[in-house]
């Protein structure tokens, strides 16, 4: 399951969506806002997406996984708008026979899902905001890959 | 020809706008539309060495030529995902 | 957390209890009871533990994971008695700042939890019924390391 | 002096108890109890080549020392955690 959304996530219910009866081992990863970035205390965020495009790059980060470790039950959500400190934005479900495939494809969702898929983070301080990303990461006018 | 063009984030808020039309010759490339727009919004211009481009929701090379209707979007870098997926990965 | 129940596990609220506002990620690993074993069919399982020593090693995984990482969220539970087909008999959770550290810790916390943890698991078949491990796993009377 | 024996799983099924009582010379060491368990439970004897022993809930080796009243479990392969962690790890 592939779901880009406002609202707020429910792990259990994205968790449950891969959790067949011969899957042995389920790893599931939450990523939520921390309440501070670099030591600046950060109140609250904003995501922005590029949904059709975000969508299409989730559907196939889930193909790479069928075809390097042989895992369908992959489920991605990701939210987008405004987000307070401690919810979750991201939520990763990887069921597998056995767990070291389950361990290693959830991380490679994880790992992918920063490279390209059109998302976005603003961060709110007491006294300015930020859209992360745009600091030490030069990458010139381009294509990854 | 009409390329509809899509920004996001930081590139949405200096030109102050999500979506903007650009009219091109016949033939032009993610190029010619990049130099056009830099000499539209001049705003664009700080940001636009760090921006990837998406034709139809597809990452492509400045060489692509554009079609009448096309969407293009410019992608500054992403962030999306975990907190410290962007800050550093420091382990 | 350490928790050994007979009771159904709550992976959601077993996770929340590692979920700070300056943690990033946080990894759940799920192992549910699978439908067979070697293409034998599962009808359901009995999993019996030592209690006062599964919690004890149990504790001290935890306490291995906060020396070697410096992760102090850390809850691990396991279930025991009858457990029917696709349920959950282990719930780790890990939260860390950062999101290699917690896929790491993770999953050195379940690979731990079968080398010593005194928990033994029944299989039941359509005809007849076998302790997992007593085949294949011969160890002579000694001490783990 | 007496130690309290416990026993878990396929050892629990085979002597059909899941505590003994065990009475044994002063100064006996794991070793010893082990013998004398054999000897009362010859059924006892298929598995124990693959039990370890834990006193008072701590690992022990079979020359540890037994004291009145410790706690002794016959502890075979454990099997705990996610159904493959038994069943080979085949990856």
């Amino acid at each position: 399951m592939i779901l880009l959304t406002r609202k707020p996530l429910d792990p259990d219910a994205i968790t449950a969506t891969v959790h067949g009866d011969a899957n042995g081992g389920i790893v599931t990863f939450l990523g939520a806002t921390r309440n501070e970035t670099a030591g600046r205390r950060v109140l609250y965020l904003e995501y922005e997406a590029y949904e059709d495009m975000a969508e299409k790059i989730l559907a196939r980060i889930a193909q790479e996984i069928k075809e390097r470790w042989g895992i369908t039950d992959v489920s991605i959500a990701h939210r987008f708008g405004r987000l307070e400190i401690g919810e979750v934005s991201l939520v990763v479900a990887v069921a597998s026979p056995h767990r070291a495939e389950a361990f290693a494809a959830c991380q490679y969702v994880v790992d992918r899902i920063k490279q390209d898929v059109p998302i976005w983070k603003k961060e709110f301080f007491e006294n300015g905001e930020v859209w992360v990303g745009m600091e030490g990461h030069p990458r010139p006018l381009s294509v990854p890959r | 020809m009409k390329a509809r063009v899509r920004l996001f984030a930081i590139l949405r808020e200096k030109v102050g706008a999500s979506e903007l039309t650009i009219v091109l010759p016949e033939h032009s490339t993610v190029a010619d539309l990049m130099k056009e727009m830099a000499h539209q919004y001049p705003a664009l211009l700080d940001g636009i060495a760090h921006t990837m481009v998406a034709v139809n929701t597809e990452y492509v090379q400045q060489s692509q030529l554009l079609h009448d209707g096309d969407e293009v979007a410019l992608i500054p870098p992403v962030s999306g995902g975990a907190p410290d997926i962007q800050t550093g990965d420091t382990i």
